[in-house]
């Protein structure tokens, strides 16, 4: 099902909708759909930067809890900003969702891993067949864990994995019914607390080459009418990823209500993903300049072939499309 | 030769015996509490699985309080009915009157029966998130869901009702010179009217059934927001004097419908 | 008028089998009243037609009280269902009054087994519920249903509802509704027959005096013998295997100012005699036994 | 003077007739479908939002072939439909004799009758994350969650199926000699049997609806997993061929219950 | 045996409310039959409690045939419901066959308004149902069986459910299926009321034939004079306000060998008087008019 952006997004009932382009015209409102996870844009909310920069706007933050959930958000014209997932992100370009990349948030480092019970005797990847693990499918967790798996030449099939919302982990956990499960913070740090061991971090994954991390997506509509706007949110994202990095103390307690979690584990988890901040969107390794398409374009082709390996979608388009759909030329002064 | 004429008495239930009843409902339910808070009390009962009623009472007290994540409990027990009574009203005003027709006319039914057999059955949760597609995420979808799985038993109501009035009270209304709009209006409706009704506290079950579901998405309000968010942060006692909450409304708008059947039905034993 | 066929006065009624009468009674006029003319009915029962009535000609007067007798499934209510315009019958016209009748209408009152009031209406909104649906203004409206309560002897119970009425009340109020909307025919299908032995019998003496003060067109179906000999002026007798009328005479036991009390006319040699013989012909057999 | 006997056919439906409105019936959905055909070819219709027919059925005949995501269509609707009947059997058995004792003594109903009102309109969202806490994540947890959906309308047809049991039949029978066990094993539960085969019917609603709801936890198979996970993807094509494919059960499995219905009662009409 | 009241054979009937009996008929032995003594009973309607009988004596003798008369609402079906066992009596005392009864059971058959049939057991099943609850095997069951629907010449019906049968078959039925109990009493609660004219009129020769050849000691409510009348060999006349028994006399029209036909009882001058006063009895005036 490939489809350009143009026709998808007419399908969906634009909010903002598009009179003519002209420089500095503000929409009525801005929705963003952001997810909690401790990054600029989580900080940027906490301190209400968005606000500040666009007075007079009404900014609606709405929360989600998934990729999943922010795609159809889009597709259906609920919200202009989402934050996504690299594997939800890859699909929705994949299956041509009205939306464009303009922001790449963080690389997942250590915040995911695969969590196990210390009692289940689980010492490597290699032990875990006929166990139960849990992670939530269609996430960068669940990615992750197949890849881990791909890696290590580990059919999946002889492991029984589950599909969980993150949320219902701990529960699972203490009751014994799941032996590991490849999650996200703030439930990571629960698991382990309750005597759970890290087998393998999304760190030691992407470093093998399936790399995940979190971006933000516009809605194609939204960018082609105000792409100013869009600009000056990039300018309140990387406010608050600087304020993120340079005022880390103030920045956890800033999270810590979102997250539901004490500053100090919040700080923990700040600790380990990378944040990316404006001027890093245009390296080689991410995004790129239009020139000269950075690594980003293929990381997303690639995860879209694995979706497409899992059956989880129908096919993948070429790697241009992934490229068309990241917008570096908004950085380009 | 006098035949008395006999008018009856409308009500002939045993007031005394039934206090007798209510009696032992109370006295389980005490015995219910005393259970839970014996149990909950006990050392190897871990409180995530069974929090105490006291924890219960205060995080209910705290909700009343407090709100719960930036509402009032009253603006998220109004979200909530806000959503199931605009899916009402829509399911009133559209099933009532395309289920009677479908009861009065075997050729308008037939083109609308499979499609509701279709769908009745489906769990709401299956098209939802053909709905958020459709609808967005904001309470328009929601609304949408729960008028869906209203619409069903109100429209089967609607049908049931209008086949069932005898044929000599529609003969008969038509020998007086009801006909056209007017049998409709004068004589169908009112005789459907008790069943509606019967129909729409079906309907309002299973609508209030699916409101959890309903705010699954992108809810930041309503009590079953307030059950998934609690039960996301595992914090049963929430969880508990959220469902208690939602019983309760779920008592008082069920009994809302029984005082109005009587009401506007006298007739009928219910 | 017709005169009563003559073994009617003695035993040798049930003997030869009358055909129906082909020509309309001589006193009323080719307008007035109903008239039936070759009325044929077939039902469809699953794949087989069935043919339920055939060759149906009667004619009554303006002020006739008729009764009609016969046995279960003879297709009785399936004639008044024709006359009411519920069916269509499948042959033959329906006159009332001179001009066809296809449709229900005012102009023929019904009165039904069950008394089938709105049970949403009061007693007096039931009775006047033919007058609304006519455009009859309230206060006219309510002074007329008041009107007709009254000949029924419901005054009392106009604000009640149909549910607090016992069954020979809910049944007169029924009465009552059909006469407010002033009919010149008024069709009854086994009005009286749910209900009990002495209620029937006061309902059966309410209808015969009202008749004799409105001299409205009645067609009254029954099961009971007693009930037709006693209130009818005519007595019809139908037949089935295709429901046909057998018999159509006017009752010898009839006084016009009703002299006689129910009981004394049930006492008379001749009413035992016609009754055997009705039973015996609505029971099948062609001969007296 | 004899009475004729009228042995009455049990059948009088007009069976050509309904053939005139299944016709029409036939010709309303080949009406939609070609609608759906139509609008799906329409390049301005978001293929994410309605796929083409043929979209859907290739989708279908691809799960069909290769399965999905590790098990063939077969084991999905078989894992549902184990989940659903082994639910239906826990609620047959303890529902209808409960729900029979609750029906024919008022003091036993006093008892149990404030509990089954207050779960009953509960959604079964709100307390499966106890549930899930409480039995943990394998098909325990679902199985009673579907159990709880269904217990309480067959309970409900079990108390009403009792009640109404004319006093008449059971006098009748005990002056026949039949009393205690008997009484219920001979006389009360046949009485009951037709309500209760349709109160089986509003169960397997009931339960069919809450099916997508008790897959959502931990679940890698069954039908309404299968809806959510690829809700996940987006993959409408997927979604409906689900959808259709729930549907078509769950008419299937209405029309067996209706036959069973037909068959131990044949003199009621249904 | 209590001779019939004076007044019984003429028009004086109704003069006197002669009290209940209050010795028992001298004719049956103090242990068979029926006996019921002193019997009240009181039902709390609402709050206030509401006396429905009151100090009823009646002793029916093992092979009686007896009619009771009364208004609706005189407690007829209550008094019959204490008979059964089904309902304490507030007072009194019940006796059958000598030995006191509170409970149902097989020695005392009933017979309903309504058939009341199992519409899951076929006929034959119906009527063997007493004898299986009685633990008859199988195989006696259904002879026997067969030889009570021979009786009420339902042989063809055995293997039908009860809905293919019409409402007398289905009465037929159910008089079978108490019979085949083998009662030694049999209590009827109007049970041909739901019937049509016709129907009801066989039913009634049936009766009274199946009674000759049993000879069961039958306690038998209706609301119909005539009927009461022609099958009855008592009559016993309740009134309300609290019910209680007010004319209990032997039927003069009683014939043992029912030579005569119904229609020649009816034809009677005796019957139409006595018709007349009962029925103004039940209408409550204890004056004939
Ligand atoms: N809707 C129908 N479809 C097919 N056959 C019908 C229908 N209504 C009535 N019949 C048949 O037509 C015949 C006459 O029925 P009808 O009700 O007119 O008889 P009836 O004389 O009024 O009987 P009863 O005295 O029992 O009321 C019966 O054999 C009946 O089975
Ligand atoms: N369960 C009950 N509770 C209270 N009052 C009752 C009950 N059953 C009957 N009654 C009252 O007892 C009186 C006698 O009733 P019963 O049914 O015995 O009369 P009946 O003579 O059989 O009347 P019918 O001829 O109408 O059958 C009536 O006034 C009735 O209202
Ligand atoms: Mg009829
Ligand atoms: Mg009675």
């Amino acid at each position: 099902g490939q489809k350009s952006d143009e026709t998808a997004g007419s399908a969906a009932s634009p909010a903002g909708s598009a009179e003519d382009v002209s420089e500095g015209k503000l929409p009525k409102e801005i929705r963003i759909g952001y997810q909690v996870s401790p990054n600029g844009e989580l900080m940027a909310k906490a301190l209400g930067l968005a606000e500040k920069k666009f007075p007079g706007v009404k900014i609606s933050w709405l929360k989600f809890d998934s990729g999943r959930d922010v795609n159809t958000a889009i597709a259906s014209g609920s919200i202009d900003f989402g934050l996504v997932g690299t594997p939800p992100g890859a699909s929705g370009i994949a299956q041509g969702l009205p939306y464009q990349i303009y922001y790449i948030h963080d690389v997942i480092g250590e915040s995911e891993a695969l969590v196990v019970q210390q009692k289940s005797g689980i010492q490597s990847l290699q032990d875990l067949k006929g166990k139960t693990i849990a992670t939530t499918f269609g996430s960068t967790s669940h990615f992750s864990l197949l890849s881990a798996l791909k890696q290590e030449n580990i059919d999946p099939s002889t492991i029984k994995i589950i599909d969980m919302q993150a949320p219902d982990l701990p529960a699972a956990w203490q009751r014994g019914d799941i032996d590991g499960a490849y999650t996200w913070q703030p439930v990571q740090s629960k698991l382990l607390a309750a005597g759970g061991k890290v087998i393998v971090t999304s760190k030691e994954v992407a470093e093998k080459g399936a790399l995940t991390g979190e971006f933000g997506v516009v809605r194609s509509d939204f960018i082609a009418d105000y792409p100013d706007v869009v600009k000056q949110y990039i300018e309140v994202l990387d406010e608050g990823t600087k304020y993120y990095r340079d005022h880390p103390k103030e920045a956890s307690e800033a999270l810590s209500k979102e997250l539901g979690l004490t500053p100090e584990e919040t700080l923990k988890a700040m600790n380990e993903i990378t944040v990316l901040d404006a001027s890093q969107q245009t390296d080689a390794k991410y995004m790129g300049t239009p020139e000269q398409p950075g690594a980003f374009g293929s990381l997303l082709k690639a995860t879209a072939d694995f979706l497409v390996e899992q059956k989880s979608i129908k096919s993948a388009p070429d790697v241009d499309v992934f490229q068309k759909a990241i917008r570096s030329d908004l950085y380009t002064k | 030769m006098a035949v008395k004429d006999d008018i009856r008495s409308a009500a002939r239930r045993p007031a005394k015996e039934s206090g007798v009843y209510f009696a032992v409902s109370a006295c389980s339910v005490i015995a219910v509490l005393l259970l839970w808070w014996t149990a909950s009390r006990n050392p190897w009962v871990n409180p995530l699985f069974l929090p105490s009623p006291a924890d219960v009472w205060s995080a209910f007290a705290d909700i009343a309080r407090e709100g719960y994540k930036g509402s009032t409990m009253l603006a998220h027990i109004g979200a909530s009915l806000r959503r199931i009574f605009t899916a009402l009203l829509l399911v009133f005003v559209t099933a009532v009157p395309l289920g009677i027709l479908c009861g009065r006319n075997r050729l308008i039914r037939a083109v609308f029966d499979p499609f509701i057999e279709f769908y009745r059955p489906l769990p709401p949760l299956a098209y939802y998130s053909l709905l958020v597609l459709w609808f967005g995420i904001q309470d328009t979808s929601k609304v949408i869901l729960l008028f869906l799985s209203g619409f069903a038993p109100m429209f089967i109501a609607a049908v049931y009702s209008a086949r069932r009035i005898p044929a000599d009270r529609i003969n008969g209304a038509r020998s007086l010179g009801a006909n056209g709009f007017r049998l409709y209006a004068f004589v169908i409706f009112p005789s459907c009217l008790p069943d509606l009704l019967t129909g729409l506290r079906t309907a309002v079950g299973v609508t209030y059934a699916t409101l959890v579901a309903a705010e699954m998405v992108a809810a930041v309000s309503g009590i079953g927001w307030m059950v998934l968010d609690a039960s996301k942060y595992l914090r049963s006692d929430i969880i508990y004097a959220a469902i208690i909450i939602m019983g309760i409304i779920a008592i008082l708008i069920d009994s809302a419908i029984r005082l109005l059947i009587r009401k506007v039905s006298p007739w009928i034993e219910s | 008028m017709c005169a009563p066929i003559e073994a009617a006065s003695a035993a040798g009624l049930a003997e030869p089998v009358r055909p129906a009468l082909s020509a309309p009674p001589s006193r009323a006029a080719d307008t007035a009243g109903i008239r039936l003319t070759d009325i044929s009915l077939t039902y469809r029962q699953g794949s087989s037609p069935v043919q339920v009535l055939q060759g149906i000609n009667l004619a009554l007067e303006p002020d006739e009280f008729a009764c009609v007798l016969g046995p279960s499934g003879c297709g009785k209510s399936s004639l008044m269902n024709i006359m009411a315009g519920y069916l269509k019958p499948t042959g033959g016209s329906v006159r009332i009054n001179g001009s066809l009748h296809t449709k229900p209408n005012p102009q023929v009152g019904v009165v039904f087994q069950h008394a089938n009031l709105f049970p949403w209406l009061s007693i007096a909104g039931n009775v006047a519920f033919g007058l609304r649906m006519a455009g009859v203004p309230r206060k006219e409206r309510k002074r007329r249903a008041a009107e007709y309560l009254a000949l029924v002897g419901l005054e009392h119970a106009a604000e009640l509802l149909p549910h607090q009425l016992s069954g020979g009340m809910k049944q007169r109020a029924a009465l009552a509704r059909t006469l407010a909307a002033e009919p010149s025919i008024v069709l009854m299908d086994e009005p009286f027959s749910a209900l009990d032995a002495l209620t029937r019998e006061s309902m059966q003496l309410h209808l015969r005096s009202i008749w004799q003060r409105t001299r409205k067109c009645i067609f009254f179906i029954t099961h009971d013998v007693d009930e037709a000999l006693l209130l009818g002026r005519r007595i019809l007798v139908m037949q089935p295997g295709p429901g046909r009328i057998v018999q159509n005479f006017a009752n010898p036991l009839f006084r016009e100012q009703s002299g006689a009390s129910f009981d004394e006319l049930r006492a008379g040699k001749e009413f035992a005699a016609l009754r055997r013989q009705l039973i015996a012909l609505i029971a099948g057999d062609n001969t007296a036994k």
